[in-house]
């Protein structure tokens, strides 16, 4: 038989037919659609065993406790861990997405680490009598903390700095005691001390919230005293005044905005619905005042014991409040932040440094922070690649010990801080985590808390190797509390802030920031869901304004405008809304807003 | 919508929606296919000059559409239903059997200084057919026609053995910017053609016996027709911007292009050779 | 996509949110992201072009500073159980309830981009791919290897983490029983630090959310329109349960926010 | 130059003047094509709509041009269907007007979805209860009919037609019209109707929403009538454009008065009808979905005035014009109220597009707006241009109009009679 090309033809033909008559065509076109999910440029999500592993989060000093699933060694996300002690399950949403951090744009690779070693050994050397060289550790009481101290007490002119806070470290607010809380502007209910914490007391109180502005904390609170910017103290001072049934009482409620009835009703609730305790979001004296008042010291603020150290740590240097330093005194600084617990104005810190030329070294994962001001940036590992422990937050009763164990490794060329830091004094510092765990172990209070099975066990129960074991697997050892002899704390002195300058005729807003959180750490790329793609969290450089307000400043909706300062001037987006209180600019905190703003400042706005 | 799509449910909208789409579907496509089976056979059976002149046919004005005995006043209005192809048409065959056209008394009409010989048929185009003695038919352009044309720049002529077929083709004449085609009276093969020097005509030879030349104007509808086409002349001339000279009853001169430089002569010779 | 019909075994999931417990930290709506390979915003995007599935509104009554008074409301696919707007609008069949579980299924593959359903959608819970998905380098190895990425020109939406529910299914599977409820939550509900949110099986009496449907205090979006939403909120304020209903003037002028 | 493209007995601008006219719509064209290029090759991004606007400038465009468009399937059932032989004088014109508005909103929506390669999955996964399911099949078809209704006009052209082949199946084609005038006319009703169901059948969007009939909303009808009646009015207003850019005569007044006529009758049915159903859905509709009317007019700048203008500024006066015999003849009337009923059209479809998007639906909602970006409005005009680029062609070279010629020799005459007349009295 003779194949022609029409045979070819009719067989092709036949063929392409008979094909309509198969799944194989139909199949085809629609995966084809599959297919193109898969186009080049879209990621495709790394398969491999998926594993559990716990940690504790290091983004602030809650250190709440972390379940990290993985692919491989790859962590894809994290979660609470429900059960848990101290978070109770909870995470925010910054350590929900810290495992994006170790892969932020702006993070820096590499730094001159030798170089600095070098300057600043320089700069010790030429240090002045009244000159010292300083640590600034934005969050004191971890184990690098007492490295710092223990260097800084065998340097020359060496001297350790903490930020100014509250309660000084050593005693903690029990809002499971509490019945009544006032909160002055603390942001309770959006960060504040351990959430899982807070929420789960939160049943149990009555949040009695004094803000100018509807914060998170203010619109869930039981009570919201919209008072006057900059009014905490009198309003304080008039609560007092009625608790003591002394006079008067209408002038300072006149400076609140608020009428007489109601800081009487709001001072008789934290008298007959007690225990009462009064929270702070800055520290005045005041607010210290009310609580001893009401007799919260030794109930709602209560004293608690250090976490233990070895005893060849005590020779260290002491812990100095960076607001008790003099103006001009320091040549060296070493900024730590790698920790922080917020972002402190960078002029509350330059005011301390010498006039001529100051050596400001810090290790941060950015340039963002300090690294704006100084000579050298050193960059160090960001959790979850840190190998750091937490220190207790401001309301945990009890003292704790758990480390940040490294989910992933950190890239090379990171700068270990308190390495470089004992490196100065020549100490070694590679062990402090495991020498502070044996002491904790030695010590033998309290428990361990272990997460894989939620499990507590008495820490003499456990041997001291399966112990580090455990906190390196996200154990957390609890101190025991003795519920019967609750101390009364030591607290520090606090002085009272210099008096604002009142009659600021040519500033005549009042710039409050908010959502500090984001200004003190870094914060995952995912974050836009809730600063850009939708306006949950005010955005940096953003502003919001009364329309009357914005009438007056000749700024509308969506405009750029300069927000101007005693300490500068920056340009915001001006949004309008009627709940902001007239005279009010509210300002979203980045590190830059709050180097021009602090909490609260007498502003301008001008259109652009 | 079709097997093994998944996730695809089938309900009885879907059998009703689908349904009324197909069948749209198909009724679009059989039309198409059907126009183009139908293209296919005309072009097999070289009809093409038919619809041609079909095609052109209905293109052209109504006025122009009007039956012959609208001319004779049989008829106060009549558009031609068979395109001029009296041939196919039962009335003319009925009016003509009523009464059987009548031989004009001269031997030619004399129409505006132009000659129109009796003794030849006359198509609507301009061409006459003159039955030869050996049975061939004469066919050649009427005097408006060569007016019209006056000394035309070229003309194409049919090769002998060529098949002509009324109303179709029958030669092209360009002249100016006209190019047009004189439309052949009868059904034939092309057996002579005319030169150039002694006019153009064609000798046609019918294809199968006698050659059916019913559909040609003839004696006295001669005359009432070239009346209604020196109106058309003089209408396509106004509008084409001519000077209305014909209206007056003048003559129309032997080469009319020449007189009318600024006429779109394609138009005019369009309109008159019955091709829009 | 097989759907198992096993007569009386077909779940209606639902949730229940508590308004009152929501402090709108945004957790969820983070949660929700790193779960299902939302990716980051591109620099242009803004409130209106952003993918959230799940997206927290800061809602008003209405007042003028010192009366104004805010609450947080979430607002996701709020699973319409009946005549949902998108399902039927698709002109391909994307969108489809899976008759199991009650959830409304967005098939990004099959998607074209016509947006016909963020347009019938009254809640905006529909989200549209208008760039490429991009992550920062090396952040693409943090996906979710549980969901695919979408590309660009899709419509995407909540739906109840359906790479959670089928894990749980087949984790089910693997121990010889049918899922239930309480086999997975999304991971919106387990990210809520104040446990505002609640996940369950509204079929079951027992179940968080079918608790929520009988409570007093209890309301859902546009009830009036008639879609069944399966998303219940609930609110021990007059005025937040307000916000149920047709927009009305006044409320939320000259406001930014929510 | 083109002469021998051009039909024989009527008159054309010189090649360089038309060249002239062509070239501004060419850079349009040339800049629309490089905006939808970019939203192509960069994605949506580039315009100005989002999650909220999901549909803009494009839908309204699309809605608008096919109601424009209606002229040329409503022309159709009424030349060949209905047998009024008068509008063949305009049939030509209005399958290319048919043809343009068709193929742009189909180009244009081709930009608009997000995955223009997917346009396919339509076909392929229907989901008969969308109605744009319906649109995307019925147009798509539809566009398929205007193109073979259009192959004869172009194969008529008098170059091609030399063309035996052409020739022969313009001819065959041309005899078939009445079964594609019917299939179009069958497919326009569904899809103008369902385009109009495009919003009504919006549950969710109570400014849209409406009840109907079977499955079909009111609006689907409203839609129907309101594209037939404005159908004409478009043919009308581009003859009378086409005749004052080309200064010719290109149909009789009768034809226009006529086209006039049927849209006024429909557009009084339109107005009747959408009044009616704009009664209801104030009364009843809207209230029972819990969405008080009144409350969609109180966001500016959509007050009541845009009811009004609707319904009685675009509506009713262009319809009593039209209605009118006295002012019918009137051409600056006709033609003016020709063009309010197109704009009454173009505002029902921005209503239901645009207003019903601005509109909040959830209580904490805002009232929305949107302002196109320079690449959606390059779009747009490129379909402009496109438009005005297709009918210039089509208008040099092809007959659009078969009594242009008749016309012409016409008002030859009457320009020659009147000094004669003057001159007798």
């Amino acid at each position: 038989m003779n194949t022609t090309r029409r045979d070819l033809f009719k067989f092709v033909g036949g063929s392409v037919v008979g094909a309509l008559f198969t799944p194989a065509p139909w199949r085809l076109i629609t995966d084809s659609a599959l297919w193109s999910e898969n186009w080049p440029g879209i990621p495709r999500p790394a398969r491999g065993e998926i594993r559990t592993k716990f940690t504790n989060c290091a983004l602030c000093p809650a250190g709440c406790a972390v379940r990290a699933r993985l692919v491989g060694d790859q962590p894809v996300a994290l979660m609470g861990v429900s059960g848990h002690p101290l978070s109770h399950g909870t995470l925010c949403p910054f350590g929900l997405t810290a495992h994006h951090l170790p892969y932020l744009p702006t993070r820096l690779k590499q730094g001159p680490a030798k170089e600095a070693a070098e300057a600043v050994s320089a700069a010790i050397a030429k240090c002045g009598p009244s000159e010292q060289a300083a640590v600034l550790d934005l969050r004191p009481g971890r184990t690098a903390s007492w490295t710092y101290r223990r260097a800084m007490a065998s340097v020359k002119h060496g001297l350790y700095l903490a930020p100014p806070s509250p309660l000084g470290g050593s005693a903690a607010f029990d809002l499971q005691e509490a019945k009544t809380v006032l909160s002055f502007g603390a942001p309770l209910l959006d960060g504040w001390g351990t959430p899982g914490n807070v929420i789960a007391a939160r049943e149990n109180f009555r949040l009695i919230q004094a803000e100018p502005l509807e914060s998170r904390t203010a619109s869930l609170a039981d009570l919201w005293l919209p008072i006057r910017p900059g009014s905490e103290e009198a309003l304080a001072q008039a609560i007092a005044n009625v608790l003591a049934n002394r006079e008067p009482v209408a002038p300072f409620a006149a400076l609140t905005g608020l009428t007489e009835q109601q800081i009487t009703s709001v001072a008789e609730e934290l008298a007959h619905n007690g225990p009462a305790l009064v929270l702070d979001g800055g520290q005045t004296p005041a607010a210290m005042e009310l609580n001893r008042q009401l007799g919260s010291l030794g109930r709602t603020i209560v004293a608690r014991r250090e976490t233990p150290v070895p005893e060849s740590w005590k020779k260290a240097a002491p812990v100095t409040n960076l607001a008790s330093v003099p103006d001009g005194s320091i040549r060296v600084l070493l900024i730590d932040e790698s920790a922080v617990d917020g972002y402190l104005s960078w002029s509350t810190i330059a005011r301390k440094l010498v006039r001529d030329n100051p050596l400001v070294v810090t290790f941060a994962w950015s340039r963002q922070g300090y690294g704006r001001y100084a000579q050298f940036v050193l960059p160090t590992a960001v959790y979850p690649e840190v190998f750091d422990d937490i220190p207790p937050a401001i309301d945990s009763v009890a003292a704790a010990f758990r480390i940040a164990a490294p989910l992933v490794a950190p890239p090379a060329g990171m700068v270990n801080p308190s390495e470089f830091i004992a490196g100065l004094a020549g100490l070694p510092a590679a062990d402090a985590l495991r020498q502070r765990a044996d002491a904790i172990h030695k010590a033998g209070r309290g428990t361990l808390f272990t997460y894989a099975g939620a499990k507590s066990a008495a820490l003499r129960d456990v041997k001291p190797d399966n112990f580090w074991k455990a906190l390196n697997e996200g154990g957390c050892w609890l101190d025991a509390v003795d519920e019967k002899r609750r101390e009364l704390p030591i607290l520090p002195d606090t002085e009272a802030p210099g008096a604002t300058e009142s009659s600021d005729e040519d500033l005549p807003l009042v710039a409050i920031t908010c959502e500090t959180r984001a200004a003190a750490a870094p914060l995952s790329p995912l974050m836009s869901k809730l600063y850009q793609e939708s306006n949950l969290r005010l955005a940096a450089n953003h502003a919001v304004l009364n329309p009357v307000t914005a009438r007056a400043c000749g700024v509308a909706e969506g405009a750029r405008a300069i927000l101007q300062t005693r300490c500068g001037s920056a340009q915001i987006e001006i949004s309008l809304d009627s709940g902001v209180p007239p005279g009010v600019v509210k300002v979203a905190a980045g590190a830059g807003m709050i180097d021009l703003c602090g909490a609260s400042t007498p502003a301008k706005v001008v259109a652009a | 919508m079709f097997p093994w799509n998944y996730g695809f449910h089938w309900g009885a909208a879907s059998y009703i929606f689908l349904g009324a789409f197909y069948t749209v579907l198909a009724v679009v496509a059989t039309t198409v296919i059907f126009a183009v089976f139908r293209s296919r056979r005309a072009l097999a059976a070289h009809e093409t000059e038919e619809i041609r002149w079909h095609s052109d046919f209905h293109d052209l004005p109504a006025r122009d559409r009007v039956c012959r005995h609208v001319f004779t006043g049989e008829f106060k209005s009549r558009e031609c239903p068979h395109a001029f192809d009296c041939r196919l048409c039962e009335t003319h065959a009925k009016l003509i059997a009523a009464h059987p056209p009548q031989q004009s008394d001269e031997t030619e009409e004399e129409i505006f200084g132009m000659s129109f010989p009796v003794d030849c048929l006359y198509h609507r185009g301009h061409a006459w057919a003159r039955p030869e003695a050996d049975g061939t038919v004469t066919v050649g352009l009427d005097e408006l026609g060569s007016r019209l044309v006056g000394a035309p720049d070229a003309v194409d002529l049919p090769q002998p053995g060529a098949i002509v077929h009324a109303n179709g083709t029958a030669f092209h004449i360009h002249k100016r910017e006209a190019d047009v085609r004189v439309l052949s009276p009868v059904d034939g093969e092309v057996v002579e053609t005319g030169a150039p020097g002694r006019g153009w005509y064609l000798k046609v030879k019918p294809i199968n016996g006698q050659m059916d030349m019913r559909h040609l104007l003839c004696g006295t509808e001669i005359k009432p027709w070239l009346m209604r086409e020196m109106e058309r002349l003089q209408l396509a001339l106004s509008a084409e911007g001519a000077a209305p000279t014909l209206a007056d009853g003048g003559v129309p001169v032997a080469d009319i292009a020449q007189s009318y430089p600024e006429a779109d002569w394609d138009a005019v010779c369009g309109e008159m050779f019955l091709e829009p | 996509m097989t759907s198992e019909k096993k007569p009386g075994k077909t779940a209606r999931y639902g949730m229940t949110i508590d308004v009152d417990r929501c402090n709108g930290c945004g957790a969820c709506m983070v949660a929700c992201a790193v779960e299902n390979n939302v990716p980051p915003a591109h620099e242009g995007a803004t409130d209106r072009k952003g993918i959230t599935w799940i997206r927290v509104f800061q809602v008003d009554n209405g007042e003028d500073y010192p009366n104004r008074r805010s609450a947080f409301v979430p607002v996701l696919c709020q699973q319409c159980g009946k005549d949902a707007p998108c399902v039927s609008v698709c002109p391909q069949q994307a969108v489809e309830v899976d008759p199991a579980t009650g959830i409304v299924g967005q098939m990004p593959e099959r998607c074209l981009g016509c947006r016909y359903c963020m347009v019938a959608c009254p809640y905006h819970a529909r989200y549209f791919n208008w760039w490429d998905p991009a992550w920062p380098a090396g952040m693409e190895k943090t996906l979710n290897p549980d969901v695919a990425p979408r590309m660009r020109g899709v419509v995407e939406k909540c739906n109840f983490c359906h790479g959670r529910w089928h894990a749980a299914k087949q984790l089910a599977a693997a121990n010889g029983r049918a899922i239930e409820a309480v086999d997975y939550v999304p991971a919106c509900v387990e990210a809520c630090p104040t446990r505002a949110i609640q996940f369950g099986d509204l079929n079951r009496p027992e179940s968080a959310p079918a608790q929520a449907a009988k409570n007093g205090a209890s309301f859902r979006l546009l009830e009036t329109i008639g879609t069944e939403p399966k998303i219940y909120y609930r609110s021990k304020k007059n005025w937040v349960r307000q916000i149920s209903s047709a927009p009305k003037l006044g409320l939320g002028k000259e406001s930014s926010r929510g | 130059m083109d002469k021998e493209f051009i039909a024989r007995g009527v008159k054309r601008c010189s090649t360089p003047r038309f060249l002239l006219w062509i070239m501004p719509w060419l850079a349009l064209l040339a800049f629309g094509a490089y905006s939808a290029g970019l939203c192509l090759v960069k994605g949506l991004n580039q315009t100005n709509m989002d999650n909220r606007f999901a549909f803009g400038l494009w839908i309204f465009l699309d809605l608008t041009v096919i109601a424009l468009g209606a002229g040329a399937f409503f022309t159709g059932f009424l030349l060949y269907i209905l047998k009024l032989k008068e509008l063949s004088a305009v049939i030509n014109s209005a399958v290319v007007i048919g043809l343009v508005c068709y193929s742009g909103a189909i180009a244009v929506l081709m930009v608009d979805v997000g995955q223009p390669l997917r346009a396919w999955f339509t076909f392929w996964y229907p989901n008969v209860h969308s109605m744009l399911t319906e649109v995307t099949f019925c147009i798509s078809c539809y566009l398929t009919v205007l193109a073979i209704e259009y192959l004869p006009i172009l194969l008529k052209n008098r170059k091609l037609r030399q063309v035996p082949s052409f020739l022969v199946f313009e001819y065959e084609l041309h005899k078939l019209v009445y079964v594609l005038a019917g299939v179009g006319t069958f497919l326009s009703f569904f899809h103008q109707g369902s385009l109009g169901g495009l919003y009504g059948v919006l549950r969710g969007r109570p400014f849209a929403f409406r009840e109907g009939f079977l499955v079909w909303p009111s609006t689907f009808f409203l839609f129907i009538v309101s594209a037939a009646a404005v159908g004409p009015s478009f043919i009308l207003l581009t003859t009378w454009l086409v005749e004052k850019i080309s200064r010719k005569r290109l149909a009789r007044p009768e034809v226009l008065q006529l086209l006039g006529r049927i849209s006024g009758l429909l557009l009084s049915v339109y107005v009747l009808a959408k009044t009616v159903d704009t009664l209801i859905w104030i009364n009843r509709t809207s209230p029972d979905a819990g969405f008080p009317a009144a409350q969609y007019y109180a966001w500016k700048p959509f007050g009541t005035w845009i009811l009004f203008a609707e319904i009685v500024l675009f509506g009713m006066i262009p319809a009593l014009i039209m209605l009118t015999p006295r002012l019918r003849r009137r051409t600056g009337w006709l033609v003016s109220a020709a063009a309010m009923a197109c704009l009454g059209v173009a505002l029902n479809r921005f209503v239901l597009t645009v207003q019903t998007l601005a509109l909040p639906t959830l209580a904490f909602d805002k009232f929305l707006s949107y302002w196109p970006s320079w690449q959606e409005t390059g779009t747009f005009l490129a379909v402009v241009a496109y438009g005005v680029l297709v009918y210039s062609f089509s208008f040099r070279y092809l007959q659009l109009f078969p009594e242009e010629r008749e016309l012409k020799a016409e008002v030859q005459q009457e320009e020659e009679e009147l000094p004669v007349m003057a001159g007798r009295y």
